[in-house]
This record gives structure tokens, C-alpha cells and sequence, in this order.
């Protein structure tokens, strides 16, 4: 392969998911406005020994800037400062603490964003009533995940953002878990399936048998891939709107449901723009302009059936897309990277 | 009376379905050269792995040098003085001489780390090899390049390394020809006068006469009967084993043994690995034609080029009159010819799986449709060659590799004989197979010539060679050293052209 | 039969002990869809389990079930009618399956590494040619595709219209499957020659058996029904992404034949022992589920449990073993 | 010899076009460090080659790196000092390799089946005895252990306090370990024994080999070398998640066995094939960073590539053998 002589830029995401494709998308297109080459790449999941050998190839191959999802920022302190001293570096999705030297963050606060996931619920079963909750994820290790989650019960908890134990009685079984405020969060933590690939619909699915016949049911999915799992299941139930449903990220098939009102909405945190605005940022700063650069972390927007006007929360300014429209907006983020 | 070296009583051991033995009691002395006869399933295997400690017997004592032992594994054994060597092949195919002569028990120092003595190791391998009498170059070889003649010896060679006081032959001449016999006999002299006790078995019964101090005969689990020194001939023998004389040994009643016409003929083959020089011979019907040479001298080697299994770089087949190509068993079977192959457990059978399941398996496309099997042709089938060739087995569902080593060559032979051969290639036909059972494949094979089926027989036994062939060529070193037919076919002749001498 | 009575044996209590576990467990709309479930493993499992017995492995299934899945979605968005599209990857998986076994057989390299490479090129194939999949794109595209669609997700995953499941039609597709390859193993010589050449290639080929050829018929059917499996995760889940669809699914369907009896030194196996051991890890996982266990210990009590199975299995099969 | 020609061209190729795509990837420090992401990697072939050697396999081996990894963390932040910690996860990899040992050999189970149990066991217990592990927070609550786990940090996986690789320990340790493994294999009793086991077991016992007992040492040898592997990757990378810390390194390390030489079947392979089979995938993976391939074909470059590298192996293999 030919050097372009462009300026370089590198990529790196924490695990491969069509989530990073968009961003890919969004990377792609700032590289052609602001005229330089983007290394967009994807290592295997979560996984910092994979993430690292490409980080390091990124800096022996000249690259004039980095952008990195950061799986474990304490553990990668030490890294990404000798890192962040070779190469202007910058976190993206997933931050680092500040004094490792990296220039800004893009991306959300995963708590903030849990908070918006929190209000869903809230909609869908009004706090005063309270009602029966079960939350999916990927992984309840990964430092998104749990700032995620914690911004949910955070949000359903006030004032216990802890949750006190409690068991209740379901279909003649006790079932342990905690409360947040009026919300049974059954068994207690955030249940993790272990990825995509591990037939996700089977956890929702037990649950609503666990769960069957109780009244004021939400199931929340947290990773991209949650949502359309749980709606499957659901949907095999005939549960639909029975069973309410809140998600997280833009799978098209989420964006679907939230337009059929078969799921509440779901909080998307924008990929595209992650990559658009790191490339953005990146090329700025080789070049010697560090304007470009955001203050705070950037906003989620929270997609409904219908949308609704901007509004601030927490000192972010929220988007409330209407579901039809965002996901023609992600249609073509994808058509243009050909997926 | 001094001890005896071993003492077996009332041995029994009981496996699904058969009771292998039934009290079988034997004794030999320090120095004595004990021959186990016996038919093919009479036990002889059964016995020789309870006193090597590789089977605990159901009931039954054995005393060494009048002390019982209980051995819990082969390894006791062989502390204890007593080497098994197995009638099948056991060895580390994947290593060299050297190391399976040693296996086990190498030379080491460096106390726990065990760490080689190879200059010792190696020049101990040579002296050993040398009295098997075969070259100390070997020593380097790997075990799987070798023919199966000679890993029978490394084998042997194995067995003399150890502080040996019992040393169990389990038919260790099947795949040896004369020449090596004779080196045999020579080192179990040396061992007896030693004061080594030697157990050996063996089909080959004028082996048994010229070795044996004694003979104990088995049947059926059971102690038969003995012969002293003086009492060993053939026909008492026979008469303890099969429990009746047996007459037509070698029986010519169906065919006329010479003047058919050529069915298979091999005009200047040469094949991949093989010798220069080209092998022109061949095969006419209503003839046994037999090949004699000795361990390595590429019998088995060529035949495996006809069968399709080693492909040939040239000269041509022609079976009756057309050419034909072969370029796998699968065209060799389609166009008649077939092989009884000379390892067994290797190349003739699955063990693992039943006696019917090895049966049918060449002949499935004969048995209905190859999506359709049916099963009562298949039943019919099992049914006729178990019986025809006396195949001791509970039933057909029985796994072969559980039969004796006699009663698996049966089945072999059974898979091959429901087809309709046109040239029957027999390599080493009667390895392990009990006299009777001989007498009966010879009365088969017979039958088959008779009706016009060409037979090519490789064979290592000098009896067999001489007793049913009706022309028989010499191999030497991979190439056809000379023919050999009628007054001229001797022992001394067969003998000179396949170390090399000349035909006259 | 003693080979499968461990499985059994381990399905029984594993059953009892879920449908103990919760009255929900036991329902019928919950045992259907177990069954499905265990369906879609068993699909695989089924191929897996052929190429066990033949004496190989096969690593790609999990990354042809990917691709097949990607590669059946993209196709019906560039306008390939479902049924046609479906044709198509079934294709896709049979030549898989062949270039996996010519390579095996022609020049004889280890199916271990062909299988490991292919791993690698089919999840590259699926992110190549697509990254995420769903069935509300490609009726967005192609309205004209949702009858037909509609009919092969009802017939093959047994959901209607409304994504409700009617019926365990996976589950009924493996039993018509395991039906064929029991067939094909037991009854016709194809069986034979695959248990021959599994436990002693050579004594087969000297039998006369065209080793070869066997062992690539052997790959292309393993590779077919991940293929099929691929149609059907994709008609099931209705989204997919090409980076994780089917991933570490070679390791599940190598679990269940063996599970089930098969050994990977060869020659063995039943086809009833792979289903039941394919039924395994899905009741297990719901039982886990249905539990309420906490995230943090699954992992150890399936595999705890596998082992318990396995130990049991063990020693019963000794037990009828009388020596040795 | 003909067995690792092979291989080492496969290298010498990836090792050209590596410094041919970029004046960068040739230089020193790139060089080495790679070498230490295949003494990494290196360290657990070894491992999974012996067992391979003896006839067996091991797919525990990632799950046992990472449980190691976890437990070397948690073992720290507990206040036991990191070298007795250290020590520690090794004799924890010693028990886990005699686990699998035994019940290969008294139970008489599946080495795959026994050892896949593990990968979901051992996985389950680090996620059991903790989540996320980083050093920085082992040094927050014991400021004493810096300096233990600079040092040891800096003797095995060669980085200062600050990070920076300085040279490749963890390369050298693999020359260290692959010295002594060759050793073993080819100048002591018990190599003669652990090639006549994986050849012939039936050989090696009539010749009064302890069969179970050299099988049970095989699997502890890789059980340890794959703790010790969990040790390295915490010091290296600092932080690890116990979800997903070590996950598929059996199948990398048994790919480097192959590669090198070993054959599954049993009996075959050398010291030096191993070490030679382990460098392939990082410089392979370091090629395509250098060669700023397209996320999505990397997968599919990789396949191909260990393809034909493996097809050439085989060619050159033929070629050298006369017959058959
Ligand atoms: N492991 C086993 N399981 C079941 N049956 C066995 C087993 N080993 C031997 N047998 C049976 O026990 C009987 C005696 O076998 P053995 O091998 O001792 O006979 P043998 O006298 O050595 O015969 P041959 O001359 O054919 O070698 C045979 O019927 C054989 O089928
Ligand atoms: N001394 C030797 N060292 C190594 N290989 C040998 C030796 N002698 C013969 N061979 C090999 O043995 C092969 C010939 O064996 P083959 O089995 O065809 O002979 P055979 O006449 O059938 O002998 P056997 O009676 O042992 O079966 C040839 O490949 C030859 O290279
Ligand atoms: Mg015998
Ligand atoms: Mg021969």
C-alpha cells in the first residue's frame, strides 16, 4: 500500500460492533473534509491485550494523533500516559482520568446517560407506583457498563442510590433482590449474558417466565444488541405493551420497535459522531489548532416514539429525536460506509 | 527338585461372554523352553498376559521361583524378570530402534531428571541388535520405516536388554522368515544356557519340535495335555490341539497347478519408493503363485503397488489380456483384484468395530443399495463366513479387536472370499492361524484356483511356501531374483536366490 | 445404549430440576421454547458430530453460521427473493464444506488448522461483505419479501407474524435432520464407511473404501447444516451483526456430540446421543436463568455441572464395561 | 528438520514484508515489541504443545491464564507480597493441571470434555474472586508493593516503572522456558516417554511407562506455564477484566503448537517448532496494524495467510518424504 503523505490518524475502539462501524462512518467522512487518513480499527473484545499491540503499532507508524475508547482506565493509566507523551491522544466513548495527558474526552457520561435510560423507566412506570425492573447487559465489569447501570438506579433510587435487600414473594418463590425507591430490581445486580453471540433472548426470556403473571414489568437492555433480544422475547410471549421495554445505542431494530411503540426509547449516544468529531479534533491539533477541542462530554439523545423538544438536563443540552426520523438517520450513516 | 522358575495354577479369567480360561495350570523350569500350543481362541494369548501382570486372572495363582506374585501392571513384571513379547506389534513407531529397545528402562543419569546416556544406550543398542542379527546402523532408524519382520525383531531385541528370567514369546516368528528363525533358535539357545526359562508359542509346529523341552497343549481354556521331549511330533501335536488327525494338509484336489492362462500380468512395474529396477512377472489361472524372500525384500511392498495403495511410476498392469490402471484399492477391488494385507490390525481391520460390521464392509455395494443395506442379506453373510471359516466368536456383534490374533486373520480372509476375486493376493495368509484353521484356508484357497481365480501368495513360511505353491518366484532386495517350479523348487534354492546367490 | 444413558441420565435431571426450580419453567410455552433453543444448537451439533466420527474437527462452523446468517440477509436486501437467498447459502455452506474438505484430503493438512483458518475467513467474509443485519431492513427494502419471509420464519423458527412462537419448529427441524443422519449413519453404507474410516482410515481404504471422497461428503453435510443454522439465526433473533453472529458455536456443537457420546479420536457416535447431547447446554442455561443465580457464579456451575455429568456418564458406562 | 522448514519460511516471509510496509515496523523497538507479545504467547504453547504431545489437549488454558491473572491481582490487593503472590498462582496452576490430570486419566475422561469443563469453571472463579483487576489500585491500598512489582515487572515482561519496554523479557523467558522444555523433550526419559505415550499408549505401558502419571505431569507443566502466562499478562498490561482476561488463548496456543510442528494426533513435534509456531500470530498481527489494512478484511488476511503458510509447510513436508 501506497504512503498517501496525508497525516495520519488512529482509531481504536474497545471491541468490534456495528456501533463502531458508525463511528468508522463518522470517521471516514472527517477524514476526506479535513484531508487526512484515519487507521480505524476494531480489536476483539474488550480485551486490553488485543487493544494495546494496535495502539503501539499506531505510534511506531508516525500517526499524528490517537483516539482510544478506554476499557479500564485505571489499569491503563500507566500506558496512556507514556502514550499521551508521544502523541497527541484523546479518549473517546469511555474517558480517562485527566491527568494521564489526554487532551479531551468525546463521548458521554455513561452515568448521565444511564440517568436518561432512569427516566424512561420512570415514564413507564411512574415512581409513585413503582413496579418490577430487570436490567441486561453485556458485561458488569467494563467501566461503561457499570457507570451505565449506575446511572439508572442512581435515577430510581434517590434517595438509596445503594438499594436496600429485599425479597419478594413471585408465583410462590421467594426472589431476592433490591429495592431502588419504589423499584424491585430483581436479583440485585444487572444480568450480563456474556455477548451477542451467547443467544441473548434466552435471559429476557426466563425472566418473563420468572416474572410471569406480575404487573408493572420493565425490562431494560443496556448494550446495542439488549434491547432487540429482549424485545424478541417479549414478542414470543405475546407480552407486547404488557411488558414495557427501555433500550440503549441504535440498533435498527430497536429504532423500529420505538416506532412501533413496542419499546418506550431508548438513549443513543451518537457513534458517528464520536468518530467525525475525534478525526475532527485530531487533524485540528496536528495541525496546531487545539480549538476544536469540546469542554464537557458531549450530550446522548433520548429517541421516543414521538420526539419531543430539546430540553437541558443536568447542564447538557438533550436532543429528543422522533424514533422514524433517527433511524433513517443511522440508515444512511451505514449506507455510507456500504453496510 | 530345584523350583520352578514359574508356576501357574487353576489360572481363570472370564471376558464378556467368554470364559478365555478355565484353570489352566502350567510349570516351567529355569533353563526350560516351555512351547503353549493350542488353536486359534484356545487361550495361549490370555495365559501369557496373566503371568506378565498385563490381565489379573479371576482365580488362580501364579508362583515365580516358587513365591506367588500379584503384578498390578506390566511395569512389575518386568522389574520382576518377566518380559512379555506381545503377539501383536507394540512399539513406538514414532521413535527409533534405540529408543523402544530402551523404552521404559533408559540408561540415565542425573538421578530424577532422567536425563539420556546416549553413548551408552547406543552402543548397547548395537549389541543387542546384533543378536537378533540385524545391523547396529539400524539402531537410528525410525520403527514405522521398517518392514514388519523386522520391528518383530526389534521387538525380540528389546526383550534380551532386560535382567530377563522369564522370557514369554507370543508367536514371535509369524512375519519372520527362515533366516531370521534360525537366528532365533540361536539366541534362545544362548538364553537357556543361561538358565533363562523360555514360554513360546507358536503356530508353526516344526518350530515347536525344534525348540521346545516341552509342550503344553490348550484347548478350549483348558489344559489339554503334554508332551515331553521325545513324545513332540506334528501328528501328537494335531491330535492334543484339534483332537483329530488331520489329513490333506496341503491339499492339490481342485486345480490342475499349471499351464492356465496369465490373468494378471505386471510387465515392467516400478512404483513411488520403490526399487530401480522394474518387476515383470505373472499370474495364471488355476496356479498358486508363491513369492519368497526375506523380512524387507519388498514382497509386501509390491503388492501394495498392484493393489493400488502405492502408485506406479511405470510399466503396466494387464488383467486377462486388457490393460487396466489401478490408482487406488478402489479400482483394484472394481476390477477383481484383491488383497489380503499382511498387518492386520494395521490395513485388515477395524478393531474397534463388530466381526459383521469388518465383514460387510467391502462387500456393501453387493449388500442392497449403498442407501439401502439389507439387512438379512447381511445376517445371511456374517452367518456363512464365521461358520465357513470356524471364526470362535460369541457372535457377529462382537468386536474383532477382542477375537484372538488367529480368529482375527479369519475374518479378514472372510471379508475378501464373499467377494468373487479374479487375482486373490495373500500376504503372509496363515500369520497366527492355528493348524487346523490352516488346513482349512489351504482347502478354500484350493477351491478358489479351481475355479479359475489366480492366486499370488507372499509368504515367510517355508512349509507354506513349498507345501502349496505351484511356482513360486524369489525376491532379493526389492527385485525378482528367479522362478522356481517343480523339481528345482527346494528349500536350498528358495533359500540361495533370496540371499542374493543365483538361481542354479 | 450405554453411551447415552449418562446423557439421559444428565437431561432427566436437569429437566426435573427445572421445572422444580419455577411452575413458569415447566409450561408448556416455555418448554417449547426451550426446545427451540435446543433445536438451533442441535442443527449444528448434528455436522459437528459427523465430522467427529470420521476422525476430524471442524472449527468454522461457528464463523459459517456468521457468514451464512450475514450473507442471507444481504442477499434479500439486494433484492434475492427469501426462498432464492436461502438456496443460495445453503450453497454457500456445501462449498465451504468442500473446500474445507479438499483441502484435508488433497493435501492432506490438519483439519485442526484448515478448520482454525477457516475461523478466521469466514467472520472476515461476513464483516466484508456486512456489519449489521436485520429483517426490518430488508422488508423496508423489499416489502414484497414479507409474506415469503414471514412463511419461512413460521415454518423454520415456528414465530408468527407477531414474533410469537407457536410451535418448537427448530426443534422439529432437528428431529427430521437427526432423522436423515441416523439414517444415513445406521442404515446405508455411508455410515459404515464414516465409523471405518473414523476409527482406522487405513483398514478402510484397503477395504476399498474411497476414504476421500467419504470425508469430504462428511465436510460438506457438517457445513451445510451451519449454513442452515446461520438461515435460521438470522430468521430467529431478526438482527445479527457480522462480528459476533455464531461465534465460539464450534465449541457448543463439538460440547454436544460429545456429550452425546461421540469421541474425537473417532468411529463413534449415535445419532439419537448427539440430539441428546446437544439438549443439554440450553436446559442447563435456562436452569441457571430460572434460578436467579448470580451472574458471577454461572459460568463455574455449568461447567461444574458438564464435568458432574461427565464423571456420572463415566462411571456408568464402566459399570457395564465388565474389565478393562 | 523438515518439520519446522516450514514454519520458519511462513516467518522469514511475515518477518519481510513486516519491515518492507514500513521503515518503523524494523526498528529496534518494534522489534522488540513484538518478541514479547510471542514470548507471551509462547509461554502457553509450550504448554499446550506437551499435552499435545502426550495425545491430549487443553482447552482450559485461557480460562486458566485468566483466572491466574485475577488471582495474582486479588491475591495482591489482599496484602500478600507480589512475589509470594506470584508463587502462589503458579502452585494454583500446578493444582489446576493435576485436576485436569486426573480426571483425564483415573476418571478416564475426554481430555476435551475435562478441559472445556475447566474453560467454564476456571472462568467462572475469576469472575468469582473479582471483576476488574489494575495494578494502580494494587499499589494505591499497599504503597510497599511498588517496588516488589517494578522489579518483577521489569524482570519479566521488561518495562520500567514508567512503562516503557526497555528490552524483551518476556521473549527471553520464553527462550528460557523453551530451553528447558526441549530439554525435557528431547534429552530425558521422560520426553522418550511423553512421544511413545501420544505414539502408542499400549507401547508405552507394556514397556512398564507409568502412563497416567507422565500424562498427569504433562498437564501440570501446562497448567503452570499458563498461570505463569496470567502472571505476565497483569504485569504487562496492568489491568485486566476477568470476563474476558486470556479468553481464547488455548486455541492461539495450540495453533502455535501446530504450526510448529505438533500433530494432534499424538507423538510428534519439537522445542524448537514450538517456540518457531508461537511467533507467527503476533508478527502476523503487527504486519496487518503496519499495513493500515481495512478493519473488516484483517480476519480474513489472517486465515489465508496461516493457510497458505500451512499449505507451503505441507509442500515442502511432501516433498522432503520419499514415500507415500
Ligand atoms: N479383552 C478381551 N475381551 C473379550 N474376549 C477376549 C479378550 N481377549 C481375548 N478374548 C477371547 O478369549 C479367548 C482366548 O483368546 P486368546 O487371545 O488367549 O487366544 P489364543 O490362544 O492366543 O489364540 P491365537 O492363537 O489366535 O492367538 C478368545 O475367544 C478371545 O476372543
Ligand atoms: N534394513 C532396512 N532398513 C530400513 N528399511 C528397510 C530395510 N530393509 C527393508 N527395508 C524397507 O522395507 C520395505 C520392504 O518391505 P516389505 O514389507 O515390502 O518387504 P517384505 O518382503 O514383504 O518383507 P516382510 O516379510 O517383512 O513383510 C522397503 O521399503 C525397504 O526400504
Ligand atoms: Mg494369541
Ligand atoms: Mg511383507
Amino acid at each position: 500500500k501506497k504512503d498517501t503523505g496525508k497525516i495520519k490518524i488512529g482509531v481504536v475502539t474497545n471491541c468490534t460492533d456495528p456501533f463502531w462501524d458508525l463511528c468508522e462512518a463518522g470517521a471516514k467522512k472527517a477524514a476526506q473534509e479535513f484531508d487526512v487518513e484515519v487507521l480505524f480499527r476494531q480489536p476483539e473484545g474488550l480485551d486490553v491485550a488485543k487493544q494495546m499491540p494496535i495502539v503501539e503499532a499506531f505510534v511506531q507508524q508516525g500517526v499524528k494523533g490517537i483516539a482510544i475508547s478506554v476499557i479500564n482506565p485505571k489499569g491503563q493509566k500507566k500506558d496512556l500516559t507514556r502514550i499521551a507523551a508521544e502523541v497527541p491522544l484523546i479518549t473517546m466513548d469511555n474517558d480517562a482520568d485527566a491527568d494521564t495527558g489526554r487532551l479531551c474526552y468525546i463521548g458521554v457520561d455513561n452515568k448521565e446517560a444511564g440517568r436518561a435510560v432512569g427516566r424512561l423507566v420512570k415514564k413507564s412506570l411512574p415512581p409513585e407506583k413503582g413496579g418490577t425492573i430487570a436490567m441486561f447487559i453485556g458485561s458488569d465489569v467494563s467501566a461503561n457498563g457499570t457507570a451505565r447501570t449506575q446511572g439508572v438506579l442512581d435515577e430510581l433510587a434517590t434517595p438509596d442510590a445503594n438499594g436496600t435487600a429485599a425479597t419478594r414473594k413471585i408465583n410462590g418463590k421467594d426472589v431476592p433482590g433490591k429495592m431502588y425507591g419504589k423499584y424491585f430490581l430483581v436479583d440485585g445486580e444487572a444480568k450480563t449474558d456474556g455477548g451477542p453471540e451467547k443467544n441473548p433472548q434466552q435471559y429476557p426470556h426466563a425472566m418473563l417466565g420468572r416474572l410471569e403473571n406480575v404487573p408493572d414489568v420493565c425490562l431494560i437492555g443496556l448494550y446495542a444488541y439488549n434491547p432487540p433480544a429482549i424485545l424478541s422475547a417479549v414478542k414470543s410471549k405475546e407480552l407486547v405493551g404488557k411488558v414495557k421495554i427501555v433500550g440503549f445505542d441504535e440498533n435498527p431494530v430497536t429504532l423500529r420497535a420505538v416506532a412501533a411503540g413496542e419499546v418506550e426509547g431508548t438513549v443513543v449516544q451518537d457513534p458517528y459522531n464520536y468518530g467525525y468529531k475525534s478525526v475532527e479534533v485530531l487533524a485540528a491539533v496536528a495541525r496546531g489548532d487545539k480549538s476544536k477541542m469540546p469542554s464537557g462530554s458531549l450530550s446522548y439523545q433520548v429517541v421516543t416514539k414521538d420526539g419531543g423538544p430539546d430540553e437541558t438536563i443536568n447542564g447538557l443540552h438533550i436532543k429528543f429525536p422522533r424514533a422514524a426520523d433517527y433511524e433513517n438517520v443511522v440508515k444512511a450513516q451505514f449506507a455510507s460506509i456500504g453496510k | 527338585m530345584p523350583t520352578l522358575r514359574l508356576e501357574v495354577t487353576g489360572a481363570r479369567k472370564q471376558f464378556p461372554g467368554v470364559l478365555a480360561l478355565d484353570g489352566v495350570s502350567i510349570t516351567v523350569g529355569s533353563g526350560e523352553v516351555l512351547a503353549v500350543v493350542g488353536e486359534n481362541g484356545a487361550g495361549k494369548s490370555t495365559l501369557m498376559k496373566i503371568v506378565a501382570g498385563v490381565y489379573t486372572p479371576d482365580a488362580g495363582e501364579v508362583k515365580l521361583d516358587g513365591r506367588p506374585v500379584r503384578f498390578t501392571g506390566p511395569g512389575d513384571a518386568i522389574v520382576a524378570g518377566v518380559i512379555l513379547i506381545h503377539q501383536e506389534l507394540n512399539l513406538a513407531e514414532n521413535l527409533t530402534v534405540a529408543d523402544n529397545l530402551f523404552l521404559g528402562r533408559e540408561d540415565t543419569r542425573g538421578g530424577a531428571l532422567r536425563v539420556l546416556n546416549r553413548r551408552t544406550m547406543g552402543d548397547r543398542a548395537a549389541a543387542l541388535l546384533a543378536r537378533v542379527g540385524l545391523p547396529a546402523a539400524l539402531a537410528s532408524a525410525r520403527v514405522e520405516n521398517l518392514p514388519p519382520g523386522e520391528k518383530q525383531l526389534v521387538e525380540i531385541a528389546r526383550a534380551l536388554g532386560t535382567e530377563v528370567r522369564l522370557l514369554i514369546m507370543d508367536e514371535p516368528t509369524s512375519s519372520l522368515t527362515q533366516k531370521e528363525t534360525e537366528q532365533l533358535y540361536r539366541v534362545i539357545d544362548a538364553l537357556r544356557a543361561d538358565g533363562v526359562s523360555v514360554l513360546y508359542i507358536s503356530h508353526r509346529l516344526a518350530e515347536v519340535k525344534r525348540v521346545a523341552d516341552r509342550v503344553t497343549v490348550l484347548r478350549d481354556g483348558r489344559n489339554a495335555g503334554e508332551l515331553a521331549k521325545a513324545e513332540i511330533t506334528h501328528d501328537n501335536m494335531v491330535r492334543l490341539m484339534v483332537g483329530r488327525d488331520l489329513t490333506q494338509f496341503y491339499p492339490k484336489v481342485h486345480r490342475t497347478g499349471t499351464g492356465g492362462a496369465p490373468v494378471l500380468k505386471l510387465s515392467g512395474v516400478r512404483y513411488r519408493g520403490g526399487p530401480e529396477t522394474p518387476a515383470t512377472l505373472e499370474i495364471r489361472a488355476g496356479e498358486i503363485l508363491g513369492m519368497a524372500g526375506l523380512v524387507g525384500a519388498g514382497r509386501t511392498e509390491l503388492s501394495e503397488a498392484v493393489f493400488g495403495v502405492r502408485p506406479l511410476v511405470a510399466g503396466e498392469l494387464v488383467l486377462n489380456g486388457t490393460p487396466i490402471r489401478i490408482a487406488s484399492p478402489v479400482d483394484a477391488i472394481a476390477a477383481g483384484v484383491l488383497l489380503v494385507p499382511e498387518d492386520r490390525r494395521l490395513h485388515g481391520l477395524v478393531l474397534p468395530e463388530s466381526v459383521g460390521f469388518n465383514l460387510s464392509l467391502p462387500n456393501l455395494d453387493k449388500l442392497g443399495s449403498l442407501l439401502g443395506l439389507k439387512r438379512r442379506a447381511e445376517t445371511a453373510l456374517h452367518r456363512t463366513w464365521i461358520d465357513r471359516l470356524r471364526v470362535r466368536t460369541p457372535n457377529a456383534a462382537q468386536p474383532v479387536g477382542l477375537l484372538s490374533g488367529g480368529n482375527q486373520q479369519k475374518v479378514v480372509y472372510g471379508k475378501w472370499l464373499a467377494r468373487d476375486p479374479k487375482v486373490l493376493i495373500l500376504d503372509e495368509p496363515t500369520r497366527g492361524v492355528d493348524v487346523g484353521a490352516k488346513a482349512e484356508i489351504y482347502a478354500l484357497v484350493d477351491e478358489l484356483v479351481g475355479k479359475g481365480v489366480a492366486v499370488w501368495m507372499i509368504t515367510s513360511d517355508m512349509e507354506e511356501l513349498l507345501g502349496m505353491s505351484d511356482r513360486v518366484v524369489v525376491m532379493h532386495e526389492g527385485m525378482v531374483a528367479g522362478e522356481l517350479a517343480g523339481a528345482k523348487l527346494t528349500e536350498e534354492a528358495v533359500m540361495r536366490l533370496a540371499t542374493g546367490g543365483t538361481g542354479t | 445404549m450405554t453411551r447415552i444413558l449418562g446423557v439421559l441420565g444428565l437431561l432427566v435431571a436437569l429437566y426435573a430440576a427445572l421445572i422444580e426450580s419455577n411452575p413458569a419453567a415447566g409450561s408448556t410455552r416455555n418448554l417449547i421454547y426451550v426446545a427451540n433453543n435446543q433445536g438451533r444448537y442441535g442443527i449444528v451439533t448434528l455436522g459437528a458430530a459427523l465430522v467427529i466420527i470420521v476422525g476430524g474437527i471442524d472449527l468454522s462452523i461457528g464463523s459459517v453460521v456468521g457468514c451464512a446468517a450475514v450473507l442471507f440477509g444481504v442477499l434479500m436486501e439486494q433484492g434475492v427473493h427469501p426462498f432464492a437467498a436461502a438456496g443460495w447459502v445453503l450453497l454457500f455452506g456445501a462449498s465451504v464444506g468442500l473446500v474445507n474438505g479438499l483441502l484435508i484430503t488433497r493435501l492432506r493438512l490438519q483439519a485442526f488448522l484448515v478448520t482454525l483458518c477457516g475461523m478466521f475467513v469466514y467472520r472476515g467474509v461476513a464483516r466484508m461483505i456486512g456489519g449489521a443485519i436485520n429483517l426490518p431492513s430488508v422488508t423496508d427494502a423489499h416489502p414484497e419479501f414479507t409474506g415469503a419471509l414471514n412463511t419461512l420464519a413460521y415454518v423454520m423458527t415456528g414465530k408468527n407474524e407477531k414474533g410469537v412462537l407457536i410451535f418448537p419448529a427448530m426443534f422439529a427441524l432437528l428431529l427430521v435432520l437427526a432423522a436423515v443422519v441416523g439414517f444415513l449413519v445406521h442404515r446405508t453404507a455411508y455410515g459404515r464407511y464414516w465409523y471405518a474410516i473414523g476409527h482406522n482410515e487405513l483398514a478402510a481404504k484397503y477395504a476399498g473404501v474411497n476414504v476421500n471422497r467419504q470425508r469430504v461428503i462428511v465436510y460438506v453435510i457438517c457445513s451445510t447444516l451451519a449454513a442452515l443454522g446461520g438461515v435460521l439465526l438470522l430468521l430467529n433473533d431478526s438482527t445479527i451483526s457480522s462480528d459476533t453472529a455464531g461465534a465460539s458455536l464450534e465449541l457448543y456443537a463439538i460440547l454436544g456430540a460429545v456429550l452425546g457420546g461421540c469421541s474425537l479420536r473417532g468411529g463413534e457416535g449415535t445419532a439419537l446421543g448427539m440430539v441428546l447431547g446437544a439438549m443439554v447446554l440450553p436446559v442447563l442455561e435456562t436452569l441457571v436463568s430460572f434460578r436467579g443465580l448470580k451472574n458471577d457464579v454461572i459460568p463455574a456451575v455449568i461447567g461444574l455441572t458438564l464435568l458432574l455429568g461427565t464423571i456420572v456418564d463415566e462411571l456408568i458406562r464402566r459399570r457395564s464395561r465388565v474389565h478393562r
